[in-house]
């Protein structure tokens, strides 16, 4: 279930993408389409288990347990941050264009 | 009509990802996936069963393979950070900035909360970084938290605008120490980022959690600010 | 082998001596036909020894090292020129491509001295003949192609025994095409009317002649005398089925000249963007076509 | 020494030293160019031709050397190549703007060279190809036109990628990238695919038609030196590819069998032809003396082409023989050019004039490589042509016959002209007092190149015995030589005989000449002009449009491969300017739009 919830997602930001034409919306369409890929790559790595555990380990379980798969979240926590990176520099452009022609919709800037 | 195009477009591509994923070998169905055969195994191996001393490697795999396993990844990580934040000042930095001034007044309420709300959010956030090992993602979400309360500080009070240059040269200071320490580890054991013992993996968390936040402040604070006129 | 490079430098004055003395006869007869009394038959030995004996001008180390290097060419390459089967100073060296390509470092020789005269007549002249070299040469090489291909030797001698072997069954009724094509090339060669172009006394002052005088005309005098001779015989083995010996060479001979020369005199002169024009037209199309017809398809008489 | 890695590294390293040195003094760093390349030639030449060379690797990775004539062949020719010129480099270093560089580039190709030749692996040859090619790309900007390496790199990247792909086609059929046997093993319709591929690589780098359109642009346009490496040494990387392709590759395809010949190997001799004729035209009607060699390089690459197509041993050994023969001719020519536009400043014929008066070693050194280039005796490339006219009239090919036919009597009218209009003629008084001759230096190359051109000339034995070895190693029948003569299917030749003849016939003109009263010695200027008084050198100099008639004749229709590749550029232009509107647009949604058609259609292969 949660793998369509994030396809979903993926699918609203693509719509957003395909069909708006203001700028912070883009950038908004494009966060929604990032989180679904998020939690797309993070059930790659999900166990359906009863005995599966989030992967912290302390001395106690030292044994062998059953985790859930950490790469995943390891690389969506990397591509979260990245996304703030990505999100900032694409607002910062927004400002700028904001600045410039006073509008946030693509179709009014263009012509000077 | 365009929007309804779109609309069955997107969705068609939907339908096709759903597709193609129920009916591919390569790809397990969910929850049912075997990542014992791949490359976590031995992450996970080395964490449950390994001989390593267990101080070095931290209890949460997930910051383990972040900041050991794959720390040059991380590095390389922090440097987009760096960079992004760099580009934000380049595309909206200003020759004499002034802190913007926004559209409402904060009332008493707020200001009192918010600066109460400070304190907790501030100390919340190096509690979840001193307990990196443990909690997930790292000190990724302790730096982030330390940003928000800053943020927080900037809603409620339109006077302030602390010294964040300070947090600025933290963020660069971080990310160079995080060099240093890869260089420490080549010059003792051969190996760059090499963990060889605790303090390395403690100081590479508290280092990410300076440069995270360092950075989102930074970025809040270009936003923040305009050209004095 | 010191016979042999007698015999050939034997061959060569030999050439001169012949050459000459046609050439006399010749002049003779074209007068004839122009109802003029013409000259006394051994009137170019005259004009020769008396050009070597004067006192002439030079431009310097090239206009006569160039002058020299003509004859020396010239002399060289007709001592590899069979006169008939038996009278050859190189046996199996005769090879064809020798004298087109030998005859070459004599008239770079001449070329070169004309051109180091400084004189714009010469040059252009040089210019006029190798633009007609480049006109007669292709469709004659072509023809010269068929004849290697059918004979399976590329050696003079080779070639006119080949043709007295199959029954005095000469090439110039074997391949008719390609024996028109060839007259046309050797009248180029000769620098013969219509193909003057690259002399034309009134109109270049006889091009790269131009500045010469005395003795190095004499020399290139001789020269040429020796060039028509190896240009000539070299049809008659090729085209008329050579010589066994050296009477019917000389018939040969005499008759191909005289032919050029009677021809050459009903002509007026070409302009040198025609002689390419001519020649890249008829006889190129007339050689390729013999060549089709006797190399892929074997249709020789 | 002896072992191809240590030098291949020596000459890499030597590369980086001189262009250190040449930072702080750029004539230092070019003099090193002529020691290392003088080393490596030498020890090529020494252990290559006793087949002593070690193959042996032991430092570098991923690269396997072998010793065959072939690669001893190509690589002592084109070694020897670069060590005459880079004799001339300390003379032109000056005009250069990056001086360090120059050195290093050069070192950095002789490098290459060594590379492509003596390696057993077609990746290794690929890479070092590239490496060539990068070099020589960045030497051509240092002279005249910066352009031109564009022209450059757009055909050298196609021949890259042509040879790119049959090795990777050899590769995936036969699963190894080992010259020797993988060309032999590659078989049916791939061989044919490598085969016109591996062609494609030599045709554009050896500049023959269709591919000709940078040669000439290129030699122009490059510094003088680079000229001459690129007419005698890089050219003939197109002809060892060439052979290759056309000798090595087991040939496949229609069998003519009244030319008793593959069809593929007609229509490549049929390309030659078109390369010989191409080349002789344009040549005809340069102005510039580098120009005009440059369109005879390119009709020269087409007597290659030709008599490697033919496939018998004597169109072989008579390309094989062409190669060494035209590196030396017109390596000597293109520094005899060298040599005058250095102390003139230019190389159009219509502004020199007299040069043999100021430069008569010059002159004797373009006359000489000049005769070799027609075909002429007593010279070098007299041996080659008799040898592919052998091999074209054994065939039978008529037409191939008349493009040789007419490439080898052109190539008399264009050589003539440079030294007509250049070093013979009035001497123009500009030039009068200030020219002297070449300096002693640049001379070295030129002569000892000259005194080669007679030797291969005269006694061409040992040469062709080593041809002969080579034809052992390519499975092809020998060619039938003594001590003096080389026995050819429809004749024989003796080309110390013909040197012997000439030599006597000029001492006898020269004693006809001495006997005879001294000739007086008059100016110049004083000339028959028929009545004409004409005082100044230029109106009596005759040099601009030299063959015009001739050029008239066909001058409509010269430019009709420039159009194509015009037009074929401005198509690619076209395209690009489409690709652009409609992909990379300003649009965000478009891209969107786009990007999800590609993952569509990537799911689409998924799902069905």
């Amino acid at each position: 279930m949660l793998l369509y919830a994030s396809v979903l997602l993926i699918v609203i930001g693509l719509y957003g993408l395909l069909t708006n034409r203001n700028v912070i919306k883009i950038i908004l369409s494009l966060n929604v389409l990032e989180i679904g890929l998020n939690i797309f790559i993070i059930t790659v790595g999900f166990l359906d288990l009863e005995e599966a555990i989030a992967p912290i380990i302390t001395l106690q379980q030292r044994a062998s347990v059953i985790v859930v798969d950490p790469l995943p979240q390891a690389l969506v926590l990397t591509a979260i941050v990245i996304g703030v990176g990505t999100t900032a520099i694409g607002l910062s452009l927004a400002k700028k264009m904001y600045d410039k022609y006073h509008t946030f919709n693509l179709d009014e800037m263009g012509e000077e | 009509m365009k929007k309804i195009l779109a609309f069955i477009f997107a969705i068609t591509l939907g339908v096709m990802i759903i597709l193609s994923l129920s009916n591919n070998e390569l790809f397990t169905d969910f929850g049912d996936t075997n990542h014992y055969d791949g490359i976590s195994s031995g992450y996970i191996t080395s964490e449950v069963g390994g001989d390593e001393e267990p101080a070095l490697v931290p209890v949460n795999i997930v910051t383990g393979i972040l900041v050991d396993y794959r720390g040059f990844d991380t590095l390389g990580e922090v440097t987009v950070l760096f960079v992004s934040s760099i580009g934000v000042a380049l595309l909206l930095g200003v020759a004499s900035p002034k802190r913007i001034n926004l559209n409402f007044k904060p009332n008493f309420m707020l200001s009192v909360g918010s600066r109460a709300l400070f304190g907790v959010m501030f100390l919340t956030g190096i509690y979840i970084v001193l307990h990196a090992k443990t909690s997930p993602g790292g000190s990724f979400p302790g730096g982030a938290m330390i940003a928000s309360s800053i943020l927080i500080l900037y809603l409620s009070n339109d006077t302030f605008r602390t010294d964040v240059s300070k947090f600025k040269l933290g963020k660069s200071l971080a990310a160079s120490g995080f060099v240093l320490v890869g260089l420490i580890g080549l010059l003792f054991t051969g190996e760059f980022l090499a963990n060889f013992h605790p303090f390395i993996m403690d100081t590479i968390l508290v280092l990410i959690a300076i440069d995270v936040a360092g950075g989102i402040v930074g970025i809040i604070d270009n936003f923040l600010t305009e050209e004095r006129v | 082998m010191m016979i042999n490079i007698l015999i050939g430098f034997g061959v060569a004055l030999f050439g001169f001596v012949l050459q000459t003395s046609l050439g006399g006869i010749n002049r003779k007869i074209i007068g004839r036909l122009q109802k003029r009394y013409g000259p006394k038959w051994y009137q170019e030995f005259l004009d020769i020894f008396k050009l070597l004996s004067k006192r002439a001008i030079s431009h310097g180390w090239l206009f006569d090292f160039g002058v020299i290097m003509a004859l020396g060419g010239i002399i060289a390459t007709a001592t590899f020129m069979p006169v008939t089967n038996s009278i050859v100073a190189f046996p199996n060296y005769d090879n064809f491509f020798i004298f087109v390509y030998l005859i070459a470092v004599g008239m770079l020789g001449m070329a070169m001295s004309a051109s180091g005269s400084g004189n714009p007549y010469a040059s252009i002249g040089v210019m006029r003949a190798l633009t007609t070299m480049l006109a007669y040469e292709v469709p004659f090489m072509i023809v010269i192609l068929t004849i290697i291909k059918l004979t399976g030797t590329s050696s003079i001698t080779g070639i006119a025994e080949f043709q007295q072997l199959a029954g005095n069954n000469w090439f110039m009724i074997a391949l008719p095409l390609g024996f028109i094509v060839s007259f046309m090339a050797l009248m180029g060669m000769l620098g013969k009317k219509p193909f003057e172009t690259y002399i034309a006394p009134a109109e270049i002052a006889s091009g790269p002649m131009v500045e010469y005088g005395g003795k190095q005309l004499g020399m290139l005098f001789i020269m040429h005398e020796i060039t028509v001779f190896i240009e000539v015989s070299l049809f008659v083995h090729l085209f008329l089925g050579g010589a066994e010996n050296i009477l019917i060479f000389l018939l040969k001979y005499a008759a191909v000249y005289t032919l050029v020369n009677l021809i050459s005199n009903v002509y007026g002169r070409f302009k040198i963007d025609q002689v390419v024009k001519f020649f890249y037209k008829w006889p190129l199309l007339l050689a390729i076509v013999q060549a089709v017809i006797a190399v892929y398809l074997g249709w020789v008489i | 020494m002896a072992s191809l890695e240590l030098l291949l590294i020596f000459t890499l390293i030597s590369g980086v030293i001189a262009y250190l040195v040449g930072k702080v003094h750029p004539k230092t760093g070019s003099i090193l160019t002529i020691i290392v390349s003088g080393i490596v030639f030498a020890s090529l030449a020494y252990f290559g031709l006793n087949e002593q060379l070690l193959t042996k690797v032991s430092y570098l990775p991923y690269i396997s050397f072998i010793q065959t004539p072939l690669a001893i062949f190509f690589g002592v020719l084109v070694s020897f190549v670069f060590f005459m010129v880079s004799f001339f480099n300390p003379y032109f270093i000056d005009k250069y703007t990056y001086k360090a560089v120059y050195s290093l580039l050069y070192l950095l190709s002789l490098a290459g060279i060594i590379g492509i030749f003596f390696t057993d692996n077609f990746m290794t040859l690929f890479f070092f190809f590239e490496l060539v090619v990068w070099s020589s790309l960045f030497l051509i900007p240092l002279g005249r036109d910066e352009e031109v390496s564009v022209w450059y790199f757009g055909f050298s990247v196609f021949g890259s990628f042509a040879l790119l792909s049959a090795i990777l086609l050899m590769q995936s059929v036969t699963g190894t990238f080992d010259i020797t046997t993988g060309l032999q093993a590659v078989s049916g319709f791939n061989r044919l695919s490598v085969f016109i591929l591996l062609l494609i690589a030599a045709f554009a780098k050896l500049g023959a038609f269709p591919l000709h359109y940078w040669l000439p642009k290129v030699l122009t346009d490059s510094p003088d030196p680079v000229t001459s490496i690129f007419s005698g040494g890089l050219e003939k990387l197109g002809a060892f590819i060439a052979v290759l392709g056309l000798v090595k590759l087991v040939p496949t395809g229609f069998f003519i069998d009244v030319m008793d010949m593959y069809l593929t190997h007609y229509i490549l001799a049929i390309l030659g032809s078109l390369t010989i004729i191409g080349g002789t035209v344009m040549a005809i009607r340069q102005d510039d003396a580098k120009k005009l060699l440059a369109y005879s390089s390119m009709s020269n690459g087409g007597y290659i082409i030709v008599a490697l197509s033919l496939g018998s041993s004597a169109g072989i050994s008579g390309g094989l023989y062409h190669i060494i023969a035209h590196a030396i001719a017109s390596t000597a020519a293109f520094l005899a050019i060298g040599a005058v536009a250095r102390q003139t400043n230019t190389t159009k014929m219509s502004e020199l004039g007299g040069m043999l008066h100021k430069m008569p070693i010059t002159y004797m050194v373009y006359l000489i490589a000049i005769i070799s280039m027609a075909g002429i005796p007593p010279m070098g490339g007299f041996i080659s042509k008799w040898l592919i006219f052998q091999g074209v009239i054994n065939k039978g090919l008529i037409l191939v016959a008349a493009a040789t036919f007419f490439g080898s009597i052109g190539s008399f009218l264009y050589v003539f002209r440079p030294l007509a209009a250049l070093f013979l003629g009035q001497e123009l008084p500009q030039f009068k007092e200030t020219i002297k001759e070449a300096p002693i230096v640049m001379l070295i190359p030129m002569v000892i190149l000259s005194l080669l051109n007679i030797v291969t000339g005269v006694y061409p034995t040992n040469i062709l015995a080593y041809i002969n070895t080579l034809l052992v190693d390519l499975n092809i029948v020998q060619l039938d030589i003594t001590r003096w003569t080389i026995v050819g299917t429809n004749g024989t030749l003796n080309p110390a005989l013909i040197a012997v003849m000439f030599a006597l016939g000029v001492f006898i003109a020269f004693i006809i000449f001495i006997s005879l009263k001294k000739s007086r010695k008059v100016e110049l200027m004083d000339t028959y002009t028929a009545a004409n008084f004409i005082y100044t050198e230029e109106l009596l100099h005759y040099s601009v449009d030299f063959y015009a008639p001739i050029e008239r004749l066909y001058e409509p229709y010269i430019h009709f491969m420039k159009k194509f590749y015009q037009a074929l550029a401005n198509k690619v232009r076209e395209v690009g300017a489409l690709v652009k509107y409609y992909i990379f647009t300003s649009k965000p949604e478009v891209a969107t739009f786009f990007i999800m058609l590609v993952i569509a259609i990537l799911l689409w292969g998924d799902l069905v």
